[in-house]
């Protein structure tokens, strides 16, 4: 079966993360580059994947050769393919940055973690099992840790200790989600959990969708949750936060999205009422105020990595509305602007690191000027803030339109919430037009550092995306429209991995 | 007034508590009838999964689908009658006789494949964030402890090997095998004054342990076509030669942890001076 | 062809930005011409009514994202005559540009902004006319602030109240939408079902002409968000306060005219029992005193300011106010009135910022009370100034009385006795700041270190004669320009005014505006002839001044501080104290930001606990979260 | 032929104001038990300034009181003069009148301040505030007369009121006559209203720089907008007239009565004038505009 | 008889201590301590899942092959893995203490300032 060699998405990294302390052996500098070379594997690889699901319909991937519910499997289809392309490339976006930033001595360590940070990721996209789920959750958490504390300062570790602290607390609420669903329903199968999560009774099935929420939303950066946010992001380098964005919070909400759509949700068009909660208001409700909080907090913000970090923070809490509202389009529209968030933020976090070190500080008040040093960088940068707001003709704008047009369309206090999320979003674009014109006045720069080629090709790389998203949206819309039809067909996704109902 | 902040802030934290408390008291009270709830005192087996792995007849569980909701075994009587016997049965679905075993490795062999990562990596963590540490060297130790430590070393070491090597027969595995062998290590730190931190070495072994965990996987993937395939024979249950890639894994496991451990245990007492 | 034009422009931004920083004058008259290029296009575009492009961007769900662009009466005569003053424009700052420091890209943006603005004017559904009025808001934006400090927190009041607005609207064209009875985007259609749904549904069609009308009103600057225009314009460059206050203040206009109007003028129509006031529904009541509101208190505020493109910007948004309330009363002549207010507007309004621009490329001065005396210096821009404000007041020779009279025509006969009022008082009270600018920037005391300011260069008196030739001409015959818009008139469903080149034809009365013309010009030769009676004139420098018996010079007096100008309205000010403080509606938006700032400041320190309180967010969170959801 | 009408309608307002001003300045006199000058004192004055030098610091100035001259000459000849129209179509437009009015003010505050004395520039800004407190409850009452005429022709509203003194406005609808009459004695700068000339704050205010044939154009321009204003009014609120005579004759009831204010009146303090026109004269005229509406 | 009820009801209990102590302690040792012992307060829930009465370890002997006895193995291979993973991050916290340690000479996190803004 091809499919099945899927899992070399995971294995290759693992095999390659057992491998790298003996090329550190060799060389500290060599393991950089394995990582970067196994990540575009993975790419490639995956890439292939997509397609090939795109073209025949969902696959699983056997593990050990036990059959579900047994085993544990992978599922391949478009829905968690797309996301698992995403995050491998921009982990290759951003590990071009890594490669050429100065040589430390835990490099190799470093190297090792971030491989395995993406492995993870992508792991737990392609996951077909909760517990398995669970661990790679923890893998990911840990080499986050790992990630924060690289900078070496004070504040890193404050941020890593915060981080792990929450970490830690959402893992034991997970874990004690797992152990609810495991003692009721006896399995541990993401679709016989599906198949059977309806029979559950219904208060103790809240019970576990509640527990199961505040462990996700600790990586999904969703309020009450996300304590962690600025002050990891703060302690990080600027381009590793594009990796704290675009692939810790990306997983995120793809579990979200999973879980409460397809495994605990009824699939077609909404997520159930579960025991008298309706989940779909409280994640709308989490949306909102994260967004809120996250726009807000942003606009008194005055370093680049804490705006960018709350600027996150807000878009993840408007995918999470869409979650909440979870109608076809909505799906749709969350999708959209969680991969548009993802090249975008990624574009942001990664101009941010040559213009702090040519400007020497991350407040954006001693930003002012950089556009006559270097107008790349500070057109790259607007380009990025300008697909996240979304401008017209640039990748955020079309999502924003579905999501506006989706929430909308749900009626009823729905219109609270998209007044409440476009104030946020005027916020938002304020803020960044702000730092934009920031860029571009008139004030000389003193600086020696020189910007590396890789970095330039890797914002080039992502603009170039942005805007080809921007003016041609149809192609991502394919993806994306079959996607989402993967991620609300219910029925699909318990008989792909379990058999054909008879 | 600091100490009534502190005391608010308890109460508070107590409130809150108290309020989770009756959330999950009140989910594992949860009455019968109302739809499925937690299984408390004696489950039904035979409403999970976990049957068939004690069965060892995951194979020839009859399509899932096919089966009522609430049940993974369609006649209960099945159960009843098991023929599994320690010593005798031949190529079982997964040879080993300790049942805890055979899920860990076997059947669900990916999930420890992410521990033993999860291990590597944190162990890893430690070591950056450690690197700067300079070596400590402590009090000169006893005679006691040094002549205990040098005599118990090897005693040690083979304990662990005994428990990850038998561990697809009895208790314990490749985790409990490899920490008693790292207790050996910090005894030996413990105990001997110039101690030389080894992590180039650990390093190496743990590399190569690690490596034939996932080479084993992908053996599996290449020749079985599945990844983690017990592609050897399982041989017959109860003997130490027996059920296939379960035994190699769980010894690779046993040294990589041992291994890891170590380098842990050393990376604390002063990893950045070697 | 439309697609093609703006394709076209967005190649020509192309070349403009590849030519790189050097060519300045290549660029500038390259764009200038290419503009011209476009104008003789859309001239020929004339007649080909209903013609629709569509090009399909992409579809997702069950939405289709394409763009739409289509020939309307309406859009067609806004694009054209736009054009016309945007090529106006664009020959001044040709120079304005060679002389002064040019930023980076400007030219670029500019002409993306003409494409933006032909297209918001060629797009037929709601998806492509929302991205073309961001495209325009966002190059408008970079346009304002060339990178100095103060024009960025200008442009911000400008930039977020149009993104207010935008939004607004965008939860509008989303609501109309996800209407089960409307669902369409297509803008046409989506009045005539709005209009029988407002039957059954009033609550909704009402909640989604408020959407609509917050966004044009805040593009338009029409109170309460009349306070951008006076911090946005009078920041821009020189070359751009034509432009925002000529052609893109009026979107906001076209959007009402566009939708809002029509939409009115069919619920009339269909629905009977819509609440009326005076015949017309008393929501469109209720926005015309918006527009009243806005004509007399931008007219208070222009009559109090000091700077001289303050002031011009506050008169703007006195005109939007005449022209919204004149659009409000949905009677034929006060549609027709209120876009012939808005052409002669844009046409006098750019011809007083280009002579503003004209002073302060000389100058480089902006407050009024510094000037003076610049009309000998300057007799071209003086005229233009003198002939703009003649204009803007509404004296009769030029083109805005024209305007006025038919505003006045439709106020009066649809009988809205506090309307007129309001618009009248605005108008008499335009009188006042206008001749205050006119005052302190061309006449009184030459202050001396002007002694040696030139006329501006030829090619930039060029747009200013054009100007003064347009108000003339529109101001003799306004037929000329009466008789397309009743063409977009009657496409609203309304019987358009009777009209010839000279004569229009008013419910209360009619007026040749040849014959008053001419009776201007009969009565300045009667008293000239008075004037050649008797001895000729003696010319006395103007600091020999009456001074009771001391000379200026003596007391110490400079030209500078003999120039009566700062403060000139103080008395008017001294009468409005009282209430001065709650007119300010700027306090309000600043304290608005304030709040929201500190609140954010706020929210953020909730992250900056310890690590036991970020647990404690986590917990408390999750017990409130589950609490909640019980309850909910 | 038009020429020549022009030219007559021109004449007879200069001549009617002048001799009004004469004999107002008599009337004035006899009130505060002077002599004063004779009735034709005003037509001497004129004839003295055109005859004497005039000193002008530029072109603008010369042109702006010729464009102040023109502006009220013009407007007189869309107001119907008794049996007298100039025009037939706008016979009495008066929005053209109101607004071709100001041309008049405008190019003699041009003129003026194109002077650049401060004294004359402080009476523009005075003259221009006080037109905003006169006109609007000028307007007020206006706006009432044209909702009752249906038309916003002064020769149509003149026709309505023919037939008897009871078919006057001045009877039907007294309180917008008291509110036109107080906006009047501003419109003349009479006092309480002459805040604008105030000899004694402002040496004359916008006159204070002009001399010779400037002066007199100033004098004549004023002349005729005594005709012009209280023209108006006959017009709008006394029946207009028959023949010319009984038009100037209601003309010169109306001025007198204005003179009599003036000589028995001290001056508003400015501000106070503005406050004064905008309450008592505005509320009149909107209590007149509620009762048209009203009934 | 030890009713699996009574393991529940410590394993909640010894969360919700552990809980409250992550909620009011500012010492970073002992947060960590706290978290230890939510983590061991899971793990025994874990295990209590798969308790059966009377039953026996699920490890076949050549004394005991009744399969009807045996506990459920799974959640003891859950267990398994959780806690190495517990391991895991409990020795990384503890490493991240000994930098924050370093850093601010001080275990308090209330007393951990400076170094926030560049």
């Amino acid at each position: 079966m091809k499919s099945n060699y899927a899992v070399l998405l995971i294995a290759i990294p693992l095999l390659v993360a057992f491998l790298q302390p003996l090329f550190s052996l060799i060389n500290k500098r060599l393991t950089k580059w394995v990582t970067f070379l196994t990540i575009g594997f993975n790419f490639i690889y995956s890439l292939k994947l997509l397609n090939y699901v795109m073209a025949n319909g969902a696959q699983i991937a056997i593990i050990g050769n036990w059959k579900p519910p047994f085993g544990i499997n992978l599922y391949l289809s478009p829905f968690s393919m797309l996301f698992a392309t995403i995050i491998y490339f921009v982990a290759l976006i951003v590990l071009l940055v890594y490669l050429i930033d100065k040589p430390t001595e835990v490099d190799d360590r470093m190297s090792i973690a971030t491989l395995l940070m993406v492995m993870a990721s992508g792991a737990i996209t392609l996951t077909g099992d909760i517990f398995n789920m669970f661990v790679f959750v923890e893998i990911l958490s840990i080499s986050t840790v790992i990630l924060i504390s690289f900078n070496n300062k004070g504040i890193s570790f404050k941020g890593a200790f915060r981080y792990i602290v929450l970490a830690s607390l959402g893992s034991s609420m997970l874990l004690l989600a797992i152990g609810f669903i495991y003692g009721s329903l006896g399995t541990l199968n993401l679709a016989s959990i599906a198949y059977r999560f309806n029979l559950l009774n219904p208060v103790y099935a809240s019970v576990i969708v509640f527990l199961f929420m505040a462990g996700i939303m600790v990586e999904a950066e969703l309020f009450p949750f996300n304590a962690w946010v600025p002050e990891a992001y703060k302690g990080s380098k600027s381009y590793l936060n594009a990796l704290l964005s675009g692939v810790v919070g990306t997983t995120g909400i793809y579990v979200l999205f999973r879980m409460f759509i397809t495994i605990f949700g009824s699939g077609q068009n909404h997520i159930q009422v579960i025991g008298s909660v309706n989940f779909n208001a409280v994640i709308i409700v989490i949306g909102v105020l994260t967004t809120l909080i996250g726009e807000f907090s942003a606009l008194s913000q005055k370093d680049i990595k804490k705006i960018l970090a709350f600027s996150s923070m807000a878009q993840m809490g408007i995918i999470a509305v869409t979650i909440g509202v979870a109608n076809m389009n909505s799906i749709n529209a969350g999708i959209f602007h969680l991969i548009n968030h993802a090249f975008s933020k990624s574009l942001l976090f990664i101009v941010a690191f040559p213009i702090i070190n040519i400007v020497g500080s991350a407040n954006i008040d001693k930003w002012e000027g950089l556009g006559r040093k270097n107008i790349f960088l500070a057109i790259a940068f607007a380009i990025g803030s300008f697909g996240l707001i979304g401008i017209p003709f640039f990748n955020g704008f079309w999502s924003k339109m579905m999501i506006v047009e989706s929430v909308v369309s749900a009626g009823g206090w729905m219109y609270l919430v998209i007044g409440t999320i476009l104030l946020s979003a005027l916020v938002e674009t304020f803020y960044f037009f702000r730092i934009i014109f920031k860029l571009f006045v008139d004030k000389k720069i003193e600086s020696t550092y020189s910007v590396h080629i890789f970095i330039y090709l890797a914002i080039l790389i992502l603009s170039i995306i942005v805007i080809y998203i921007g003016i041609k949206p149809s192609f991502l819309a394919t993806y994306i429209h079959k996607a989402a039809i993967d991620l609300v067909d219910k029925s699909h996704y318990i008989s792909t991995v379990l058999g054909v109902i008879k | 007034m600091k100490n009534t902040q502190g005391m608010v802030n308890a109460f508070f934290a107590f409130l809150l508590v108290v309020i989770l408390g009756i959330f999950f008291f009140n989910a594992i009270n949860q009455p019968l009838g109302n739809g499925l709830v937690l299984n408390k005192d004696n489950p039904d087996l035979s409403k999970r999964v976990s049957i068939h792995y004690i069965l060892k007849n995951v194979h020839n569980a009859e399509d899932y689908l096919a089966q009522h909701k609430s049940s993974y075994f369609r006649n209960r009587d099945k159960v009843k009658s098991s023929n599994l016997e320690f010593g005798k049965t031949k190529n079982a679905e997964s040879g080993s006789a300790n049942e805890v075993t055979s899920i860990v490795v076997n059947y669900r062999g990916f999930d420890t494949l992410g521990e033993v990562t999860v291990l590597f990596i944190s162990i890893l963590g430690l070591g950056m964030l450690l690197h700067e540490n300079k070596k400590k060297y402590w009090a000169k130790p006893s005679l006691i402890v040094r002549t205990g430590a040098n005599f118990l070393f090897p005693f040690i070491v083979l304990f662990g090997v005994y428990v990850f090597v038998h561990g697809h027969l009895t208790p314990g595995g490749g985790f409990p095998g490899g920490t008693i062998i790292a207790s050996a290590a910090l005894l030996l730190i413990l105990g001997l004054k110039d101690f030389k931190n080894k992590l180039t070495m650990t390093k190496i072994i743990e590399s190569l342990a690690g490596l034939t965990f996932a080479g084993l996987g992908l053996v599996g993937l290449f020749t079985n076509g599945s990844f983690l395939t017990n592609f050897l024979p399982s041989g017959t249950m109860g003997l130490l030669v027996s059920s296939g890639i379960t035994a190699l894994i769980y010894i690779a496991v046993g040294i990589k942890v041992a291994a890891e451990l170590s380098s842990g245990i050393m990376e604390m007492n002063g990893g950045g001076e070697e | 062809m439309i697609s093609n034009i703006l394709l076209y422009t967005m190649i020509a931004a192309v070349i403009s930005f590849a030519l790189g920083q050097k060519l300045k004058a290549v660029r500038w008259s390259f764009s200038a011409l290419f503009l011209g290029y476009v104008g003789f296009q859309l001239y020929g575009l004339y007649g080909q009514w209903g013609m629709v492009e569509t090009h399909n961007i992409f579809s997702l769900g069950s939405i289709n994202f394409s763009l739409n662009f289509g020939i309307t009466k309406l859009g067609w005569f806004f694009a054209f005559f736009t054009t016309i003053i945007n090529i106006m424009i664009w020959i001044f700052s040709i120079v304005k540009n060679m002389n002064e420091k040019e930023e980076r890209g400007i030219n670029f943006l500019w002409i993306l902004l003409a494409g933006s603005n032909l297209a918001i004017f060629f797009s037929v559904d709601w998806i492509t006319f929302f991205i073309a009025w961001e495209i325009m808001t966002w190059t408008s934006f970079f346009i304002i602030t060339p990178g100095w400090k103060n024009s960025f927190k200008a442009a911000n009041w400008y930039f977020i109240l149009s993104m207010f607005g935008a939004y607004a609207m965008l939860v509008g064209i989303w609501w109309l939408y996800a209407t089960p009875a409307i669902h369409t985007l297509n803008i046409a259609s989506s009045i005539a079902l709005l209009a029988k749904l407002s039957i059954t549904a009033p609550g909704t069609v009402g909640i989604i002409i408020a959407l609509f009308v917050l966004s044009f009103f805040a593009k338009s600057a029409v109170f309460p968000f009349h306070p951008w225009p006076a911090e946005a314009h009078a920041e821009a460059p020189d070359d751009f306060s034509p432009y925002l206050s000529g052609i893109m203040i009026k979107y906001g206009l076209y959007g009402i005219l566009l939708f809002i109007v029509p939409l009115f003028i069919q619920i009339m129509k269909v629905n009977p029992n819509i609440a009326m006031v005076n015949g017309i529904p008393v929501y469109s009541y209720i926005l015309a005193w918006f527009g009243a509101i806005t004509a007399v208190l931008g007219t208070y505020l222009a009559i109090v300011s000091n700077d001289m493109k303050k002031l011009a910007a506050y008169s703007t948004v006195s005109n939007i106010g005449y022209a919204v309330t004149s659009m409000f009363i949905l009677s034929s002549a006060g549609v027709t009135g209120g876009l012939f207010h808005v052409v002669n507007h844009a046409v006098f309004k750019s011809a007083i910022f280009l002579s503003l621009g004209a002073v302060k490329f000389r100058t480089h001065e902006r407050e009024m009370h510094k000037l003076g005396g610049l009309a000998t210096k300057m007799p071209i821009t003086f005229l233009t100034f003198l002939l703009g404000i003649i204009a803007a007041a509404g004296i009769p020779p030029l083109n805005g009385y024209a305007s006025k009279w038919i505003i006045y025509q439709a106020l009066l006969s649809g009988h809205f006795p506090f309307l007129t009022t309001m618009i009248f008082l605005a108008s008499t009270g335009a009188f006042l700041y206008l001749f205050r600018a006119l005052h302190s920037i061309f006449l009184g005391q030459l202050p001396r270190k002007f002694n040696n300011v030139k006329e501006v260069p030829f090619l930039m008196q060029i747009p200013m004669i054009l100007g003064i030739l347009s108000m003339l001409g529109i101001g003799y015959a306004p037929g000329i320009v009466l008789k397309p818009i009743g063409l977009a008139v009657k496409a609203m469903g309304l019987t358009p005014m009777t009209v010839e080149n000279t004569l229009m034809v008013g419910k209360l009365s009619s007026i040749n505006t040849a014959v008053v013309s001419s009776t201007f010009i009969g009565a300045f030769f009667f008293a000239f002839a008075f004037y050649l009676i008797g001895k000729k004139r003696h010319h006395v420098e103007p600091l020999d001044n009456y001074t009771a018996g001391q000379d200026p010079e003596e007391f110490g007096l400079t030209p500078e501080l003999y120039h009566f100008a700062l403060k000139f309205y103080e008395p008017v000010k001294n009468i409005f104290r009282p209430i001065e403080e709650k007119l300010n509606i700027k306090n309000y938006y600043r304290a608005l930001v304030r709040n929201a700032n500190s609140f954010g400041a706020t929210l953020s320190e909730m992250f900056k606990l310890s690590g036991a309180g970020s647990s404690m967010i986590f917990v408390l969170g999750l017990v409130v979260i589950i609490l909640a959801g019980w309850m909910l | 032929m038009i020429v020549l009408k022009f030219i007559g309608y021109g004449f007879t307002a200069i001549i009617i104001g002048l001799l009004f001003m004469g004999i107002g300045r008599k009337y004035t006199a006899r009130i505060q038990r002077r002599y004063g000058p004779p009735f034709w004192q005003a037509f001497i004055d004129v004839t003295k300034l055109f005859s004497k030098q005039s000193l002008s610091h530029n072109w603008i100035m010369d042109f702006g009181i010729l464009m102040g001259f023109a502006g009220i000459v013009g407007t007189i000849l869309f107001m119907p003069i008794g049996p007298w129209h100039f025009f037939s179509l706008m016979n009495g437009n008066i929005v053209i009148i109101m607004y071709f009015m100001t041309i008049g003010s405008l190019g003699m505050a041009m003129g003026v301040s194109a002077s650049g004395n401060p004294n004359s520039t402080i009476g523009i800004s005075r003259a221009l505030t006080l037109m905003v407190g006169y006109e609007i409850p000028f307007v007020i009452a206006v706006i009432g007369l044209i909702f009752v005429s249906k038309s916003s022709l002064l020769g149509t509203m003149v026709s309505l009121q023919s037939g008897g003194i009871m078919n006057w406005n001045i009877i039907k609808y007294p309180f917008g006559f008291i509110a036109v009459e107080m906006a009047l004695q501003a419109m003349l700068g009479e006092k309480p209203f002459d805040v604008i000339t105030a000899p004694s704050e402002i040496a004359s205010g916008p006159m204070v720089e002009l001399s010779g044939k400037m002066m007199g154009l100033a004098f004549l321009q004023h002349a005729a907008q005594i005709f012009l204003e209280t023209g108006i009014v006959v017009n709008l609120f006394l029946g207009g007239a028959n023949n010319i005579w009984e038009f100037f004759l209601k003309q010169f009831v109306l001025f007198i009565l204005s003179l009599t204010v003036n000589a028995i009146s001290p001056r508003f303090k400015f501000e106070d004038a503005v406050k004064w026109l905008w309450t008592w004269p505005t509320v009149f005229a909107l209590i007149q505009l509620l009762i048209i509406i009203l009934t | 008889m030890i009713q699996s009820t009574f393991f529940y009801t410590t394993a909640i209990i010894l969360f919700l201590i552990g809980l409250y102590g992550v909620l009011t302690k500012r010492n970073v040792i002992k947060t960590i301590i706290t978290l230890t012992i939510m983590e061991t307060a899971v793990n025994l829930f874990l295990v209590t899942i798969g308790y059966v009465k009377n039953g026996t370890a699920p490890i076949f002997t050549s004394t005991i092959s009744d399969v009807h006895k045996f506990v459920d193995p799974l959640p003891q291979a859950l267990v398994l893995t959780s806690i190495v993973i517990g391991l895991g991050t409990t020795a990384l916290m503890l490493s991240l203490a000994i930098r924050l340690y370093k850093k601010y000479k001080t275990l308090n996190y209330l007393e951990m300032d400076g170094e926030d803004e560049k």
